[in-house]
């Protein structure tokens, strides 16, 4: 197992070291970062100079590619087009997504196993189909979409109704927030509601409607029917046959739908002015700043990584026929 | 995952329908048993307008299938007819400005004096255009990519599928951008656009391809074949894709509306259709400060862009159970 | 038969599919005396497993059960899940035919087997493990300690089935149904599992169902025979009955379709041409017709019921027949019923003889 | 989305905004100079907080750099660091006499004399001198002999104006102290840096010397950390004014508190916090949380106004900005190098239809904009293309008609040479993508072409390459963008004067007049204001003649505020509103 681990953590690297380069080439292929600061006449050219050497934009793009890899490897991200350095940014505003994703992420696993057994076992009654229209809906509905509409016609109306802030619409905190970080959890909690639903609601049903294919298929097992075959209690063959298996599939799906969290928070980060990394790395891509948006990449498609071995492991341990070797 | 052909034992199992970012949809199908009965799995092999019947009639008997048939038909007739006969085009110009819905203007005006139905119905038009495009282009990549990767294996397998794997580390959408970041340099047509997206959406297909190839290539009519000396090209085209067409087809439908969803989504942040022309996500981005005041320019919008992805969902979804033969497997 | 231990009564079985309402088993009684061992041979589709699944109440929901089934003189059709439970594994178990998906994969066989055992007897975990040792002990499986730690994956098709007899005896249940047990098997491991079979049966002292479309299993095992063709019994009778004096052309064509010790010269193996009918919608007329040598067209107008075999010769003495001769007349035909408008003009018939000995057919082999 | 919707505006003003920011802005001096700019909103009480939207995140703090250059960085910095002058809100420039007792300009060769209040000092005590002047002036004079820490070239976001300067040197240190001889390493030896006052000689004239010395970088701190990349957050940026930076939390907020070693008279407010918005259409929704108290989005549509509309007790108002849109005509096309083309476009160009449709809904008042070197708002204003005011399709019809040009069937003009002979008439106009109300105006414009005979084409890019690549090259036709009028209109030279000018950096247009140099130069050295606005508004009528640009309107600014609050006067320059901030306070109930 862990030389599975180790060969598919080798192999991953290798792949995000491609990813690198090809990002890098079309990020540096598409344009001047400069271009702005060049048609201002009234900055100096000795300075535009200065930032062309700072960010080695005359040297050969192989040359720039090592010094940008000699450095990411050690943890140096180099610098903005602006001249800042990347790697402090790129922790604030991670930290800023990882609030929200991570909750989310777990928030939606639950609520995708709870609707998906649900409705599995409900299945062909009116809650099956309102569930089932349900995860539909958001399915179909892009997260801009669920978004907006949370914002404008569920929060809004609520703070209107009650007369006080119970969801904030726009940033992660509030700019004068002070205290302990429990005196903060309130605020907290008010910023952080709106843009977690709408990421719950957008990722948790495609799981749901999985794992209510899951249960139902694993309902109609063979190994299903000779448990109950056996005489045990109908909880029993639910929670200890159905369910335990049910989850097997749904696991890799959830696995590799995390880059598509990261990418739905992209988007809920800029319907709720989130300072998260995707807002970063979208001023980033526009900037034309190779250097963000390489830092991008890395981080989102570590966690991404990071996140697939982890659902390895609990794959190895849900199902004993996988012995990764 | 990364390594994709490490991924067998699970994606034996797992037939995911699609992968989605924007989104991030899967649309999941049910897991199929772990025999052997790929081959009858969606019932395209072997006679074949008999099976077409069947699947035919199994999707008229799924109502959501039909309805969702019905409402990406209806709304794709509506946009064409409104092209061509309503009194405005998209980029008309009237001097009522910001009106709400009345009988001149079904779904109001705009702060220019734009007809928004007319708009929408173009939009609607323009993003099933996208969608279409996308479809054909991502099946077709993805189909010969995960054919050659399961038919040959080895070091072309290793290669193409490390490439697929690219895509499934990032989220697609990142990697939209920076590609859409590019094509706006060149010219903000909309192929270009549909270009782009087919480029991040065939991966899916492709590893579904190339599992069904794995298989298939083990089965007895393929070593029939080849023992009758049928080139590779011959076996693959004439013997191996037909039997992997349900699949193909699902993904292609679900394709469809991920597309949508992902041109929507770039639109709403400024990276997708550029004005005049228009599409649902950019109307959807320019209404959305409107939704309390203006509510016409923001809702209708909202709501074709649902219903017509959701549509499309359902055509998936009655699409893929239709196909496939365990539904109406009775256990003897 | 008051003393059976299980009945089942016009058991009739319709799915509702997408392709319209699938009429799997179209009424079907017998009943099972304790002990006894009653074969029900069919092909693929003929509504064996369906029986055996409706029984046990573990059919899937779009299935529409209606008519009968007692157990311990106790109806059990429309019982709920629970009081269901409580008599499954105990009252009547059951064996199922793939053994390759019938072990839940993620656990070792040692926990399955003593979930059984603790499903309905009261002793803990450790005495539920040592019981399912002495279980495997029994079933034939080596080094039983040890291997209840394995996860089915790790076992052989036979050793897996083997498993599942011993959780199917587990609690000495009064009935096994054994579902097509060794189809799924390589030849030379089905001898062995049969064995493992007999041995549950000695142990338990269970009546058994055997349901399976090799006569050859029947042969070596029940005391008496159902026929199934297109969801209904076609012809009961003892065994020898069945072997000896078919009164049905469909019994006739399986019979034709085995190889038989006991017949004498290069006989060749025949085939009943054609393929079962569609169970969707009504059926009309007698369902083997189309297969029919001897249709006639009563068998489009009118579907046959069982009815009593009179196979006595209409005038003596038999002619043809006569190498099977003195065996053949001590048959009676007590509790010989078929359902066919010729059936004693068949029974007459030798064995096996009314299909082509063509071997063209193949598509059309059943089961 | 939209981030950066400021931004595009901010580059759009490329030249002048960079002239803007890194010089005109200033505050007020003191209460009494509000006169024109609004009146007092009654007496506001000390103690309180306000929080203002800004819709930009920061890149640092010294505003002088081209790396934070940034329109709200502004907003922040008119409270924290020293300016002489202040353009209040009649965008004039006035003396902010809490700092400067005055500031006087003559001689030949230009001479500017300020004398810095004895008392003005630093955050830290450290007095305010000729030193920061010296060092200011060097960081930002483009010359190389002077450099930032470790040699490196200083990053200037503008060498304007400082450019011209010869030399910088202090006299009458406080309590008639002896000059410091200054240091080699500081590069001031002579130049009397602990002087109070201060003498700025220039080799040419500069007739907009107010607008140098904002934002003034303290230089014994820079000297330490850094001019380029020193001034990342409180502890360095130090204040020399009325706040202080109390926190900085990136891509969230800046605390501003009030600075304890202020001289004058001390702010309102206890704290005024600005919050970053990545989209600032999120500030209405916010207003009405009530999550901020004040915001100015860069954004002015419909959409905007009437949902703040309903925001309760809240002040709205609509101010039309020093941000002017046009149509850049690009002369090195055939058919736009000639005259009559150009002048049919203008005459079949509606603009009061493009106002009304557009910026129109959102205020009123705004009118076709007749002048390029100053905006209606300014005091300086002629309508210099009157003769455009209303639309005259027949005139515009007459004049390509005059050239030869036939009109086909289908309505357009063909021209009779040249790539298109024969064939419709047709340009691309191209401007900056994801902005609504520009993609609005080119689909008024393209019907209002079509209504003469010339197809339009639209055709939008990304700020990046629309403003770096795009215009710079030349590869357009007409484009649409806005520039930033300032208070100072020397700025404009670098936009008109002869392409061929190397000096002339952002003449895309390919237009070329020896007159307009002339005019322009002549505006620019003007040593009298009076002067200055006469050559440069007959440098604009010049450039009616030849219609070198199309002017369209001005971009309104929208601002809105809670009532509780008294004093806020909306200012529409690149000051920003925070330029009385030191003022505002909780009204007096």
């Amino acid at each position: 197992m862990l030389a599975y681990i180790l060969r598919r953590l080798v192999i991953s690297i290798f792949v995000l070291f491609l990813a690198t380069i090809l990002v890098f080439l079309l990020v540096a292929e598409s344009g001047d970062p400069l271009a702005l600061l060049r048609a201002n006449p009234k900055i100096p050219h000795r300075v535009i100079l200065a930032r062309e050497n700072l960010l080695h934009l005359n040297d050969p793009l192989y040359e720039r590619y090592w010094i940008w890899f000699s450095h990411a490897i050690h943890g140096d991200f180099g610098n903005t087009v602006a001249g800042q350095a990347v790697r402090p940014q790129l922790v604030s505003h991670l930290l800023v997504t990882l609030r929200m994703v991570i909750l989310a992420t777990l928030i939606s696993i639950v609520l995708a196993l709870a609707v998906g057994v649900y409705a599995a076992l409900r299945q062909g009654k009116v809650a099956d189909h309102v569930a089932t229209v349900t995860n539909f809906l958001f399915l179909a509905a892009p997260v801009f979409v669920v978004g907006l509409l949370l914002k404008e016609f569920v929060a809004i109306p609520i703070n209107e109704h009650l007369n006080r802030i119970v969801f904030y619409t726009n940033g992660e905190q509030s700019p004068t927030l002070s205290g302990s970080f429990f005196s903060r959890l309130p605020d907290y909690a008010a910023h952080t509601a709106l843009p977690t639903i709408t990421l719950i609601l957008v990722s948790y049903s495609s799981w749901a409607i999985y794992q209510r294919a899951s249960i139902l298929e694993t309902l109609d097992s063979d190994h299903v029917r000779l448990a109950r075959s056996k005489g045990i209690s109908p909880r029993r063959v639910l929670m200890r046959h159905v369910f335990r298996n049910a989850l097997i599939p749904v696991t890799t799906v959830i696995a590799l739908d995390f880059a598509a969290i990261l990418g739905g928070a992209l988007i809920t980060e800029i319907v709720f002015g989130w300072q998260g990394l995707g807002i970063w790395f979208l001023n980033g891509v526009n900037g034309l700043d190779i250097n963000i948006t390489l830092a991008y990449l890395l981080v989102t498609a570590t966690f991404v990584i990071l996140f697939n071995l982890l659902a390895d492991i609990i794959y190895a341990f849900l199902d004993p026929r996988i012995r990764y070797d | 995952m990364t390594e994709t052909s490490d991924l067998s034992p699970r994606q034996q199992r797992l037939r995911r329908v699609s992968t989605s970012e924007v989104g991030m949809h899967t649309l999941p199908e049910a897991v199929p048993p772990a025999g052997s009965d790929d081959e009858a799995r969606y019932g395209m092999a072997g006679d074949a307008r008999g099976q077409l019947a069947t699947v035919a009639r199994r999707f008229i008997h799924s109502p959501m299938a039909v309805i969702g048939l019905c409402i990406f038909f209806g709304l794709a007739v509506a946009a064409i007819l409104t092209e061509m006969f309503w009194t405005y085009s998209y980029t008309s110009i009237t001097n009522t400005l910001n009106a709400p819905p009345s009988l001149a203007h079904p779904m109001g005006t705009n702060s220019i004096g734009g007809d928004v139905f007319a708009q929408a119905m173009h939009g609607t038009l323009q993003d099933i255009e996208i969608a279409l495009v996308v479809a054909v282009l991502a099946t077709f990549i993805g189909a010969t990519v995960g054919a050659i990767a399961g038919f040959y294996r080895g070091g072309t397998d290793t290669a193409l599928m490390r490439f697929v794997d690219l895509i499934l580390v990032i989220p697609v959408l990142a990697i939209l951008i920076v590609l859409a970041h590019i094509v706006a340099k060149q010219a903000s047509n909309w192929l270009w656009l549909a270009i782009i997206i087919g480029a991040v959406s065939w991966t899916y297909v492709a590893r579904l391809v190339r599992a069904d190839f794995l298989s298939l290539r083990e089965r007895d009519f393929v070593e029939a074949s080849r023992a009758l000396g049928a080139s590779n090209r011959r076996i693959i085209v004439r013997h191996m894709l037909p039997n992997a067409l349900g699949p193909i087809i699902v993904n292609a439908t679900i394709t469809v509306a991920l597309s949508i969803v992902l041109e929507s989504t770039l639109s709403y942040i400024g990276l997708g259709i550029q004005p005049p022309n228009v599409s649902l996500g950019l109307l959807v981005d320019q209404g959305q400060d409107s939704a309390t005041t203006e509510w016409w320019l923001f809702v209708f919008p909202v709501v074709i862009l649902v219903v017509l992805i959701l549509s499309i969902f359902f055509i998936g979804d009655g699409l893929r159970e239709a196909l496939d033969p365990k539904k109406n497997r009775v256990r003897a | 038969m008051t003393d059976a231990t299980m009945t089942v009564d016009h058991l009739v079985v319709d799915f509702s599919t997408g392709d319209g309402t699938v009429r799997a088993v179209r009424g079907i009684s017998f009943s099972l005396a304790p002990q006894e061992v009653l074969g029900i041979v069919g092909e693929s589709g003929s509504g064996k497993s369906v029986t055996a699944l409706a029984t046990m109440g573990l059919l899937a929901k779009n299935a529409t059960v209606t008519g009968s089934i007692t157990y311990a003189g106790r109806e059990i059709l429309g019982l709920k899940e629970k009081q269901l439970a409580k008599i499954r594994g105990i009252g009547i178990a059951m064996i199922f035919q793939d053994p390759m998906t019938s072990l839940n994969p993620v656990y070792t066989v040692g926990w399955q087997i003593a979930e059984a055992v603790q499903a309905h007897q009261d002793v803990d975990k450790n005495e539920a493990m040592a019981k399912a040792v002495a279980l495997l002990q029994l079933v034939g499986i080596p080094n039983a300690e040890r291997r209840v730690q394995d996860y089915p994956h790790e076992f052989s098709g036979g050793m897996r089935q083997r498993v599942v007899i011993a959780i199917a005896m587990a609690n000495n249940p009064a009935v096994i149904l054994a579902d097509e047990p060794t189809t799924a098997l390589d030849v030379t491991v089905q001898a062995q599992v049969l064995d493992s079979l007999k041995t549950a049966l000695a142990e338990t002292k269970a009546s058994l169902l055997l349901i399976t479309h090799d006569l050859g299993v029947i042969a070596g095992l029940a005391d008496r025979v159902l026929v199934m063709y297109a969801g209904r019994p076609v012809e009961i009778g003892t065994v020898d009955q069945i072997f000896y004096r078919p009164a049905m052309p469909y019994t006739h064509g399986l019979l034709g379709s085995l190889p038989r010790l006991d017949s004498q010269g290069a006989e060749r193996l025949r085939q009943i041409p054609g393929a079962p009918p569609s169970m969707v919608g009504e059926m009309k007329g007698c369902p083997f017709a189309p297969r029919c040598p001897m249709r006639a067209d009563i068998c489009d107008e009118q579907e046959p019921n069982l009815a009593p075999v009179d196979s006595q010769p209409l005038d003596s003495p038999a002619d043809g027949s006569g190498s099977a001769g003195s065996a053949l007349d001590e048959i009676d035909d007590a509790g010989h019923v078929a359902a066919c408008h010729f059936a004693g003009d068949v029974a007459r018939l030798p064995v096996a003889s009314m299909f082509p000995d063509t071997s063209a057919d193949h598509e059309g082999v059943a089961p | 989305m939209r981030p950066s919707r400021r931004l595009v505006g901010v580059v759009a003003a490329i030249g002048l905004a960079a002239i803007t920011l890194a010089a005109c802005s200033s505050n007020n001096s003191s209460s009494s100079t509000t006169s024109s700019g609004g009146s007092t909103t009654g007496s506001v009480r000390t103690g309180g907080t306000l929080t203002m939207g800004l819709d930009e995140n920061l890149a640092g703090f010294n505003i002088n750099t081209s790396a934070a250059s940034e329109y709200v960085l502004q907003e922040i910095l008119d409270q924290v660091w020293p300016q002489p002058f202040i353009v209040n809100a009649a965008l004039k420039p006035v003396l902010n006499t809490q700092l400067i007792t005055s500031a006087t300009s003559g001689g030949s060769p230009q001479a500017v004399t300020y004398v810095i209040n004895p008392k003005a000092v630093w955050q830290d005590g450290t007095p305010i001198t000729a030193d920061d002047f010296i060092y200011n002036w060097q960081a930002q004079s483009g010359n190389s002999t002077y450099t930032d820490i470790g040699g490196a070239t200083y990053d200037a976001a503008s060498s304007s104006g400082y450019n011209q300067i010869a030399t910088v040197t202090g006299s009458n240190p406080t309590g008639g102290a002896a000059c410091d001889p200054g240091s080699a390493a500081d590069r001031n030896v002579g130049l009397c840096p602990n002087g109070r006052t201060v003498t700025v000689k220039y080799t040419t004239p500069f007739a907009d010397w107010q607008s140098l010395f904002g934002n003034l970088v303290p230089a014994h701190i820079a000297r330490t950390v850094g001019w380029n990349t020193g001034f990342a957050g409180p502890a360095q940026t130090i204040s020399g004014s009325w706040y202080e930076i109390q926190s900085y939390t990136a891509n969230q907020s800046v605390v501003l508190v009030r600075n304890p070693s202020y001289w004058g008279t001390p702010g309102k407010l206890d704290k005024i916090v600005f919050q970053f918005f990545s989209d600032d259409t999120q500030e209405v929704p916010a207003l009405q949380n009530n999550e901020v108290q004040l915001i100015n989005p860069a954004t002015v549509n419909t959409a905007i106004t009437q949902s703040a509309a309903q925001v309760p007790n809240t002040t709205k108002v609509t101010v039309p900005g020093l941000e002017f849109e046009h149509l850049d005509f690009n002369e090195a096309d055939p058919y736009l190098a000639k005259l009559p083309v150009r002048q049919a476009i203008a005459y079949g160009t509606n603009r009061q239809e493009i106002i009304s449709h557009t910026v129109g809904e959102v205020a009123s008042g705004i009118v076709p904009l007749g002048n390029r070197m100053f905006v209606a708002s300014q005091p300086q204003y002629v309508n210099d293309g009157s003769q455009y005011d209303t639309v005259n399709p027949s005139k515009a019809e007459s004049l390509l008609s005059g050239l030869g040009f036939k009109k086909a069937s289908d309505g357009y003009f063909q021209p009779n040479y040249g790539p298109q002979s024969g064939q419709d008439l047709t340009f691309t106009i191209q401007s900056t993508s994801g902005n609504s109300t520009r993609a609005q105006t080119e689909q008024l414009f393209q019907a209002q072409m079509k209504a003469i005979g010339i197809k339009i084409n639209i055709q939008n890019y990304d700020a990046n390459t629309f403003f770096g690549t795009n215009l710079p090259n030349g590869t357009y036709q007409i484009a649409e963008f806005a520039w930033v009028s300032t208070p100072f209109p020397s700025g404009n030279q670098s936009i008109y004067c002869s392409y061929t000018s190397s000096s002339c950096g952002q003449n895309w247009l390919h237009y070329a007049n020896p007159a307009e140099d002339k005019l322009l130069a002549a505006g620019s050295s003007a040593t009298s204001a009076s002067q200055e606005t006469t050559d440069f508004n007959q440098a604009d009528k010049l450039l009616w003649n030849d219609m070198a640009t199309l002017p369209l309107y001005q971009k309104p600014q929208y601002f809105a505020w809670s009532n509780k609050y008294g004093n806020v006067i909306p200012n529409a320059s690149t000051t920003g509103v925070p330029w009385n901030a030191n003022l505002w306070g909780l009204k007096a109930s």
